[in-house]
């Protein structure tokens, strides 16, 4: 809840075995666990493999930022973003576990939407893949409901006094993904260079897209 | 359950530190975990809500003081043994009780990609309309049950506006505790954020969520 | 502030164990610990709000991880630091500064008993009558400060009856942060459990909070 | 909170020293700084034996009993500690820290009163001293409010189904003492038997006085 590095600040590795008697040093014990598993023919390894591959190289926020770009460059293609979001990011090949339903949520002037769960840490894997430390973190699961400026400001994001900041609590399996405003002086780009600017922070409402160079 | 996962609203956990976009796994070990939670889960013994009832009910030292891997890890290892998956002598003898019956098929390597494009869908036919529509103000119950509830404490209570109707989902607050939970009509509720934090809030600022009709009452 | 001090109405925690009257302390430090809190507080830097709001502060890891007496300590040690009775230097060396400017006198043995006998009332005088009167109906604001509140967040925005006034009290949420805090009418405020906690609460039953008039709303 | 041994189970003792450079071992670390604050002439040793010796020998749940049996002996005596119970209470020499206000709260057939502190320990320290560890705990800091049968039943005390149950919550200087019913056959019993049968922990309402030997 605190923290997610390997070896946190209050961590106590006095004991060596967890209730279960397994090892306390984490790594130890997944491997202890995962031996077992494998012993029994619970697990195949090579799934496993398949499963960090798909989540290290092809299912991440690279996915999300082609449905902005495409949200960005094809007015039909944000229609049906708008109609059914699950449908049309499926369009696009992403679908499937951690993002069963999506709700694209779109930035306007004066509107900035912010994504977070309180209660986990739902997060939209289909086109986001795995949360960022941060969004798994208490500090940030704490504040964003009850404090959005504040945490904004931690990533040296300053709206407008007057922009409307509506944060969506993913409490269901509905995930969330934000469609951040087109920068301007971007007519001249297509999907691509596009979906370069976008970024992972931009879509979840922490960040804005870069913008383009002079 | 008010337990230690239901954070929204607390102080004193400190900034929030940016990281960039890679890498995506901190440590060898993460892959591992994240990797086995996924396809333990495939086998379809439990829900993501039974999952995420365990991991809500580990000790309160633990909610603090593990890493987020970690209590994956430590909720995985409680569905193991609730579901028969391994037993105590087995996690502490670290080997297979060669007596043990066996369960296949495990889930391959070729059969990942699909799988996970799959997933496993929420939402569910239902015989009966919503009962409310968008537009309409609802609050939302005042309820603490000691079981797992997707209505967090800090929206118990309140009024809201229907903003968004979902379709029927499966009951999460339900189908932690058993298999054949019903499906209920889904909402997005907004709030505004002074209804839910008081004059401190920002007017206009807002906070939706998404609720179950058990949740709601009409205003 | 909504921290981790704040424990009323959570599930997770585990039974209550029972213990008999004797020891009084468990262990000789705890002794150390307990009369230094007091022996330190005597000086009148800090009032018993501040030095609550000093240890409902720390670090959430600590306020779980530490046993009551270490988390007394540690909030000693933060309000020596705050009001210039030690430096860190003088903390991480274990020995006083010599240039350091002495403070006198420090409470004496044969002054403590009276001392402790009197104690620190807040009782206060108030030149306006209080405006509510036993029997009156009253809610309870609805605000999350991130400062120090003695307003439970279990009992935000409820509905209660005032069943005794206890006169002014110099008020906790103000006195927290500055010595000069004003008195304010103080109640003790009845909830009816089921208002508390929804229809799983026993009828009949009810929780009394000592409330101040700031925290109060006609009904 | 979640214990109060000298050496919880999830105690880290892996850093010998805190942020500020003290020992991280709690002895050792309270050691530091006492003898640092008695170098600086900030406190005198012989005020913290003298403040132990109170706790552990002076002030003490035996007050609190006093009080108990003076009220289910002497009408006059319960009249005046249900007007002014602080004042009621220093007539017997009781009187201070942690207790500079005080109310007594009655038991009565058919309603039971519990007391807690939610949001840190207050107890009426006068009358009975310091708080033993479960008043402490964060298991009944939690419970006790929303679950007070459950609670009690952790002390093996069970109150009929109709008993009002009104608990306490001690969130300012007031604190509480419960005066519990006068078990029943004490009618030829003295103040100090009387006192003998007041538990500490029937007057924090965990508890019910000892019955008589028959």
């Amino acid at each position: 809840m605190a923290h997610d590095e390997p070896h946190g600040a209050h961590h106590h590795h006095d004991h060596e075995h967890d209730a279960h008697g397994l090892p306390s040093e984490p790594d130890l014990k997944v491997r202890a666990i995962e031996t077992l598993l494998v012993e029994k023919g619970l697990i195949d390894p090579a799934a496993l493999d398949a499963i960090v591959d798909s989540y290290e190289n092809r299912i991440g926020p690279r996915n999300g930022a082609q449905v902005v770009a495409r949200a960005w460059t094809d007015p039909d293609y944000r229609e049906r973003l708008r109609a059914d979001s699950t449908a049309a990011i499926a369009e696009l090949g992403y679908s499937g576990r951690g993002g069963e339903h999506i709700v694209a949520v779109e930035n306007a002037p004066g509107v900035h939407n912010l994504i977070v769960c309180t209660l986990c840490s739902c997060y939209p894997w289909p086109v986001l893949g795995l949360p960022p430390t941060w969004y798994k973190s208490a500090a940030y699961r704490s504040r964003a409901v009850i404090d959005p400026r504040g945490v904004l400001a931690d990533f040296g994001v300053t709206l407008p006094a007057d922009t409307e900041i509506r944060v969506w609590d993913s409490t269901s399996e509905i995930r969330y993904i934000v469609i951040p405003e087109r920068p301007a002086g971007t007519e001249h780009l297509g999907v691509e260079e596009l979906a370069a600017l976008v970024t992972r922070d931009s879509m979840v409402g922490m960040g804005l897209p870069k913008a383009v160079a002079a | 359950m008010n337990g230690l996962h239901d954070l929204g609203g607390m102080h004193g956990f400190g900034p929030v530190i940016p990281e960039p976009e890679r890498p995506v796994f901190h440590a060898e070990w993460y892959k591992r975990a994240l990797a086995m939670t996924v396809a333990m889960g495939n086998w379809g013994r439990w829900s993501i809500d039974e999952s995420r009832h365990a991991r809500e009910t580990l000790p309160p030292a633990d909610m603090v003081n593990l890493s987020y891997y970690e209590r994956w890890t430590a909720g995985l290892v409680t569905l193991l043994l609730r579901h028969g998956f391994v037993t105590r002598d087995e996690l502490r003898e670290g080997r297979a009780d060669a007596n043990a019956a066996r369960e296949t098929p495990a889930l391959t390597g070729p059969e990942v990609a699909a799988v996970l494009a799959r997933g496993s869908p929420s939402a569910r036919d239902l015989d009966r309309p919503p009962r409310f529509q968008p537009g309409d103000r609802v609050r939302t119950i005042n309820a603490h049950p000691p079981t797992h509830t997707r209505l967090p404490r800090y929206a118990r209570g309140h009024v809201g506006e229907i903003v968004l109707y979902h379709g029927p989902h499966v009951f999460a607050d339900a189908r932690a505790h058993r298999k054949d939970a019903p499906a209920e009509p889904l909402y997005a509720v907004r709030f505004a954020a002074r209804e839910l934090w008081g004059p401190g809030a920002e007017a206009g600022h807002s906070v939706t969520i998404n609720l179950w009709e058990p949740h709601l009452e009409p205003v």
